[in-house]
């Protein structure tokens, strides 16, 4: 509603352009701070690895929230669903099955929680919180089940290799965050389906009488959400080298954070997948550069909410009224 | 079935109790739910089992019903006296005493009797271990992680710290490092470390956790890192125990006798339903078992509890 | 009641409202530039101009809502600043905006009061005095509405109804509606009409925006026409011609509205069988290629639930749709009647028509995915020719075919409507109020443009509530009543009372 | 957009009522297959009073959630702001505080936070997803400082008698959970500013336009939840006898739950108090009645997801698009 009076501002000043980029500008005050206060450590090959290695698992996720949210819906379960797939990789594998099966068990798992949030939300109508939060809570249950409630650990070497494992000295986890974002950054951006995830976003009404198949594209974009969540989930056993029903849980709220920073970060305000990355980025560059200056636990939890709200603030400026 | 009391008699009905836990997420949570279970079955008690995993809202009033619906005595496995200070109340006003394994890290008069492990115990064994493995504590930087939320690691971070203090070592970033949710713990450790040893290249000496689960996320950091530091959990979870037996940089961990803990708890309990008798302390410390590499082999995971 | 016509009384001749000079930017274009208004109390004041001439836009200045670039305005003679809506409405003036009217799910003795309006004591809502007040008002408007039932759920014509009551209830000193006749049949528009009358001779000054004419010329004192965000003119209606406020409008003269006919082929393009819909009941009709089949009724009668089984939007009961020979499925869905050829240009063109954040050219693409695409990969290239290639027929006014939709005019929208759907080439097209909300040249451009499709072999089926439109822009008109058809007449030389009588469900 | 069609449905039917009272209808199923199950247990007074004492917080603080939502709006920080007034008021109480100054100051705290939410979100336009998610968590770390991160208990008996004290053999925040659902249920319904909320809800466009002081309206919205947010943290530290950082994080979720099975109740499908004390009794029946079968904890989470989505999925079918 207010979007409508954005353009209201003046000319492309530089003023408007720092504006507009507020998200960006906040990353960017956020390195050369952090920078600032320890120039010795923070920009060095090390630390920017470590961060890397940090938030890849987490980009991941929000790469999957991002295609949700593009459609305009939301997925609660993203976090759930990694622990799932973790756990059900983890327990095949114990089990003596082999890593590769296993692991396309795992996203069979994933790719049919996504398929149920599709088909409850786009065939039955469901509102996409209360579908999400419903899967959310049983996914979690089904976790603890699989894993009786401890951390299943021990897992092949080959398949820790996937989380720890190197390549030029950059865990493979970078990587595989990486290819994952450009395929989804594909997918939204040339691929027919992605096209009309923006249009449903956009008006589902406008789409539906366009002659798109609203309910299969939504249903399409749940499914990979759960698909992609489970990449994550199983990143993420392999990273840690062992999986626990509630590891990783915290990747949902982050994933919706870094989706929404990244809103900000372009003029029509829609979720997009480069801004979702700028979120990442915030989030891990802060978590890294606080533990780095030794700030209490507590006090990052208040300066975490503080910096996410001065950088939508910043750029809110623009979608101010009037 | 159970059949009332075996010899017959004058023991008109069973005795009543109520057991409850608030973890029985938690591998431990789950065989105390079992093993208490167990017992009541072989003794003939009356058992109400109450489950509340962590969610004291839910908990606490399905305690205090049972309460009022009357019974002889009451279990507390594991739940921190702080949060269950209606249930003490109730209790208290229903005149049942309350006997507790680790409840409490001090004497507690909501108790007739808690045993626990001996803090100082863990906290010595586990700070000498990281003594004798780094040759000597001096001058040695030890970062220490604690969880706040749970009065045990609270308390173990807290006496661990003094006494890397006063072995002259120096507590990395200044104070204990806190991670927020058991959930994230071995991430969060892991990130911590990690992002302490870039910033203080080769800075650690060792590294003591409060519990296993967040120290093997440390370990894990210090490993990817090169670095030969040492590290210390609590627990003796069967990961931790196969990672001491690895003989990478997780050096030790600590056997807490939850078995044996339970038995004497329900010693206690026999006694009182015999004659009334409460147990004359109201707190038990009991000693604990350093896991290393020379008895690792020889220690039941405390997840593989039968 | 109809000795309204003579001169304005002279009385106060300090304007009411007065807009001087006004300048507004968006994104550094001018959609005012210089613009005038001037209204004085006890008139109606017709604002005029061809869409995006900058009319809705010089409303929002003057309400408040936005914050002119330059200019002045003038309330009773003095200098204000309105910072928001809530300022304009106090200082008494208020407006009814376009395509805005309701809110869905409150009441409609709710909506009527809504916002500072609502009778309360400490705070309470006086629940008795409230409906006292919205009964009022709708009775003034000859409305029968339960004012207890969720405004959502109303026909259209009872939204706008409600709306209008809602503008008329402010006791606003200036009243300004944009375009309150669009969705309106002549029934409600003669209750409106007297009302506005009726607070003209209280003194209020009314500001009407209007792209129909004759109700210009039957209801307005003054005029003020506009054009590229200028005002050119203010006169007298009595001094002006039809004609002649049209050239003034579009800067040249105005030609014939309608074109000529043309000749229908006798090949069947569309064939439709006793089709049953939730309201609509026995339909059956052939339309040929080449020809314009206009569709007339009352609101309500279902015109618009026809089309949308036709396209495929919504299911129907029983029936047969048999279009170039092929018998299409029961419940289609808009893409397989896209792909058989049938296209829908919907009624309401900002919730069905266009996605208003998206670009012209995603809007165009968006019907058009399997010509743009290949193998699930979309190719940029064909995307932008064919929004340019839409943009060029249909002469849409816009930076170019990557601005927002949102940014456009209401005529230049629903050209984007259009030609989204043009680009399919549609054997049968489909097009629900298609001139609602348009100036009268973009209208006889949107009528040349469904002869030249006509011409081409395409089969228009074309709702209309205007019957002078129906008449002009068709070949042959059927007419509906209570969802059936009541009555089918050659457009050519149809005669306005018969058309009239099918509409009130008068059968032969 | 569905909303406009779902009203046009024919006449009242039985199965109509059914269909639309999905939600109810749950409620009923329920009750009955525990009450079968256990009918010596579970409709006895003592397991209803059970009841009605387990659910009287979240009441409160779905109460709170259904004022925002009503405005269309979400407010992820309740749970947040009512562990830490429960943290402020015991931490206060523990350092001398008489009790009423020690509430006063907490309930201060809610409001401020409520405040600091409606500034946000209707002042500075962001979104109220990332403004309350900020929110909650600086206000998570905020309270993890005041508790220190341990649990603070041994408070004063008179304080812990709120929460665990009895009238008529009913606990206390029982009388308080339905005072304070009456009081927002009459200013939801009977207030100007209720009325405003409402058409906020309804059309924050038409709404601004009519001359509704729709940034008033919705702060005001905001302010209450955090007010009320807190009534409920108080409470429940009054109930447990003690406040953590993380007591009651759950109710945040279980409130929004609660408010979209409550929306579902009514035909305009508008959040409604009466349709969140239905959700509310679902959950609370539930969770009740899940651990009187003795149903193992992760089968109880499982099953607990399954039910949410059969009672929306119920109601919805109503919804159901043509
Ligand atoms: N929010 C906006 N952003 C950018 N441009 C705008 C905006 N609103 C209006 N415009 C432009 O300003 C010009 C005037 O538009 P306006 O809506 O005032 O025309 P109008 O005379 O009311 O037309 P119509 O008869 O179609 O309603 C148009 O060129 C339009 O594209
Ligand atoms: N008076 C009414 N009562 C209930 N529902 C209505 C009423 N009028 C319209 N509707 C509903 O609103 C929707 C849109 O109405 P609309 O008037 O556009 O369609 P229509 O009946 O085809 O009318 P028209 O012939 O004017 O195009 C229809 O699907 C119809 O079910
Ligand atoms: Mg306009
Ligand atoms: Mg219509």
């Amino acid at each position: 509603m207010t979007r409508t009076f954005t353009v209201a501002a003046p000319a492309r000043s530089v003023g408007r352009l720092l504006l507009h980029g507020g998200t960006v500008v906040a990353l960017v005050a956020l390195i050369v701070f952090f920078f600032a206060m320890r120039p010795d450590v923070f920009l060095t090959f090390v630390n920017v690895k470590n961060i890397l290695f940090q938030v890849s698992i987490l980009a991941i996720i929000a790469g999957a929230q991002t295609v949700v949210m593009v459609v305009g819906d939301f997925d609660l379960s993203v976090g759930a669903t990694s622990s799932l797939a973790g756990a059900v990789a983890a327990s095949l594998m114990l089990t003596g099955v082999p890593i590769v099966p296993a692991i396309l068990v795992a996203l069979g798992v994933g790719l049919l929680v996504g398929l149920v949030n599709g088909l409850l939300i786009a065939y039955v109508n469901l509102s996409a919180f209360v579908a999400t939060l419903a899967t959310m809570t049983s996914v979690i249950g089904v976790a603890y089940l699989v894993t009786a409630g401890t951390t299943l650990f021990d897992l092949p070497a080959e398949f820790n290799n996937l989380g720890q494992g190197r390549l030029f000295n950059i865990p493979l986890p970078v990587y595989i965050a990486i290819v994952i974002s450009i395929i989804l950054w594909a997918a939204l951006r040339f691929t027919t389906v992605g096209r009309q995830w923006h249009a449903i976003g956009g008006s589902v009404e406008v789409s539906r009488l366009s002659g798109v198949n609203v309910r299969r594209a939504r249903l399409l974009a749940f499914t990979i959400a759960g698909l992609v969540s489970a990449i994550g989930g199983i990143l993420l056993a392999a990273r840690l080298g062992s999986a626990s029903a509630v590891q990783g849980g915290d990747n949902m709220m982050f994933s919706v954070a870094a989706v929404f920073l990244g809103m900000t970060v372009i003029k029509s305000g829609v979720a997009n997948l480069g801004g979702t990355m700028v979120g990442v980025a915030i989030i891990g560059v802060m978590s890294n550069g606080l533990n780095i200056l030794g700030v209490n636990a507590y006090v990052q939890q208040v300066v975490t909410g503080l910096i996410i709200i001065a950088a939508v603030t910043l750029s809110s400026l623009k979608t101010r009224e009037r | 079935g159970c059949s009332g009391s075996g010899g017959g008699g004058d023991a008109a009905k069973p005795f009543k109790v109520i057991a409850f836990t608030s973890g029985n997420q938690t591998p431990v949570g789950a065989w105390w739910v079992k093993a208490v279970t167990q017992k009541a079955d072989e003794l003939g008690w009356d058992l109400t089992m109450i489950q509340g995993d962590f969610d004291f809202q839910k908990m606490n009033p399905a305690v205090e019903s049972a309460i009022g619906q009357g019974a002889d005595a009451i279990l507390d496995g594991y739940t921190d006296v702080a949060s269950i200070g209606s249930i003490v109340t109730a209790a208290k006003d229903a005149d049942i005493p309350i006997f507790a394994m680790d409840s409490a890290t001090k004497e507690s008069d909501a108790f007739a009797i808690n045993i626990t492990a001996n803090q100082q115990q863990i906290a010595d064994s586990t700070v000498n271990a990281l003594d004798k493995a780094v040759g000597g504590l001096k001058g040695k930087s030890v970062m220490v992680i604690g969880h706040d939320p749970h009065p045990g690691i609270r308390e173990r971070a807290s006496l661990a710290e003094k006494a890397f203090t006063a072995a002259g070592a120096t507590i990395a970033g200044g104070d204990i490092q806190k991670v927020k949710s058991p959930a994230t713990g071995r991430t969060e450790a892991l990130a911590l470390v990690a992002d302490y040893l870039t910033a203080h290249p080769n800075g650690l000496d060792a590294v003591w956790v409060g519990w296993d689960d967040a120290a093997l996320g440390a370990a894990k950091a210090l490993t990817e890192a090169g670095s030969s530091a040492k590290v210390t959990g609590v627990d003796a979870t069967s990961e931790a125990i196969a990672q001491i037996e690895a003989g990478g940089n997780f050096l030790a961990t600590v056997e807490q006798p939850w078995p044996s803990i339970l038995d004497s708890l329900v010693g206690h309990m026999t006694a009182f339903h015999k004659d009334g008798t409460l147990p004359k302390t109201k707190f038990e410390a009991v000693d604990t078992t350093l896991v290393d590499a020379s008895n690792a082999a020889t220690i039941t995971p405390s997840d593989k509890l039968k | 009641m109809t000795l309204t016509r003579e001169e304005p009384r002279v009385q106060d001749l300090t304007p009411a409202l007065e807009a001087v000079d006004i300048v507004k930017r968006f994104d550094g274009v001018h959609a005012l530039s210089g613009a005038r208004l001037s209204v004085r109390p006890g008139e109606i004041h017709a604002l005029l101009g061809e869409n995006g001439a900058g009319k809705s836009t010089l409303i929002k200045i003057v309400t408040g809502i936005y914050s002119p670039d330059g200019g002045q305005i003038l309330r009773g003679g003095e200098l204000v600043e309105f910072a928001n809506v809530r300022v304009a409405h106090r200082a008494g003036i208020v407006a009814l905006y376009q395509e805005l009217s309701i809110v869905p799910t409150i009441s409609v003795a709710e909506n009527i009061l809504l916002g500072e309006q609502l009778p309360s004591r400490a705070g309470i809502v006086d629940q008795a005095s409230l409906r006292r007040r919205a009964r009022q008002q709708l009775d003034r408007l000859n409305q029968k509405i339960p004012l207890r039932r969720l405004a959502g759920s109303l026909s259209p014509v009872q939204q706008t109804m409600v709306a209008l009551a809602r503008a008329l209830a402010t006791d606003a000193r200036v009243l300004i509606l944009d375009e309150p006749t669009a969705s309106l049949t002549d029934h409600e528009i003669r209750d409106l009409f007297a009302v506005l009358r009726s607070l003209r001779d209280e003194g209020v000054a009314i500001v009407y925006v209007s792209h129909r004419l004759e109700e210009v010329f039957e209801l307005c004192d003054r005029l003020t026409i506009m054009r590229n965000g200028e005002t050119i003119v203010t006169k007298d209606v009595a001094d002006s011609t039809i004609d002649e406020v049209i050239s003034t409008m579009v800067g040249r003269s105005a030609g014939d509205l309608y074109p000529e006919r043309g000749t229908a082929t006798t090949t069947v393009a569309i064939t439709v069988t006793n089709l049953q819909g939730r309201r609509v009941k026995n339909i059956s009709f052939t339309a040929h290629a080449g020809e314009v089949l206009g569709i007339g009724g009352l609101a309500g009668s279902g015109r618009s639930e026809l089309l949308r089984i036709l396209s495929g939007s919504q299911k129907h009961r029983s029936g047969e749709i048999v279009v170039g020979g092929a018998t299409l499925p029961s419940s289609p869905g808009v893409g397989r009647a896209l792909d058989a050829g049938i296209a829908l240009v919907p009624e309401e063109r900002r919730s069905q028509g266009v996605i208003l954040r998206a670009s012209i050219q995603d809007n165009i693409a968006l019907a058009n995915i399997p010509e743009v695409s290949a193998l699930g990969w979309v190719r940029g290239a064909q995307i932008v020719e064919m929004a340019k290639r839409g943009m060029t027929d249909l002469q849409i006014k816009a930076r170019g075919p990557r601005q927002h939709v949102g940014e456009l005019s209401g005529g230049n929208q629903q050209k984007v409507v259009l030609a989204k759907m043009l680009a399919r080439k549609p054997k049968v097209l489909l097009m629900d109020e298609p001139t609602r909300g348009i100036d009268v040249g973009t209208k006889a451009e949107i009528y040349r443009l469904i002869r030249q499709l006509a011409a081409e072999g395409t089969a228009v089926i074309a709702v209309s509530s205007e019957l002078p439109e129906l008449i002009g822009m068709s070949d042959r008109i059927l007419i509906m009543h209570e969802g059936e058809v009541s009555g089918e007449v050659a457009a050519e030389g149809a005669d306005d009372e018969l058309l009239l009588s099918y509409c009130y469900g008068k059968t032969d």
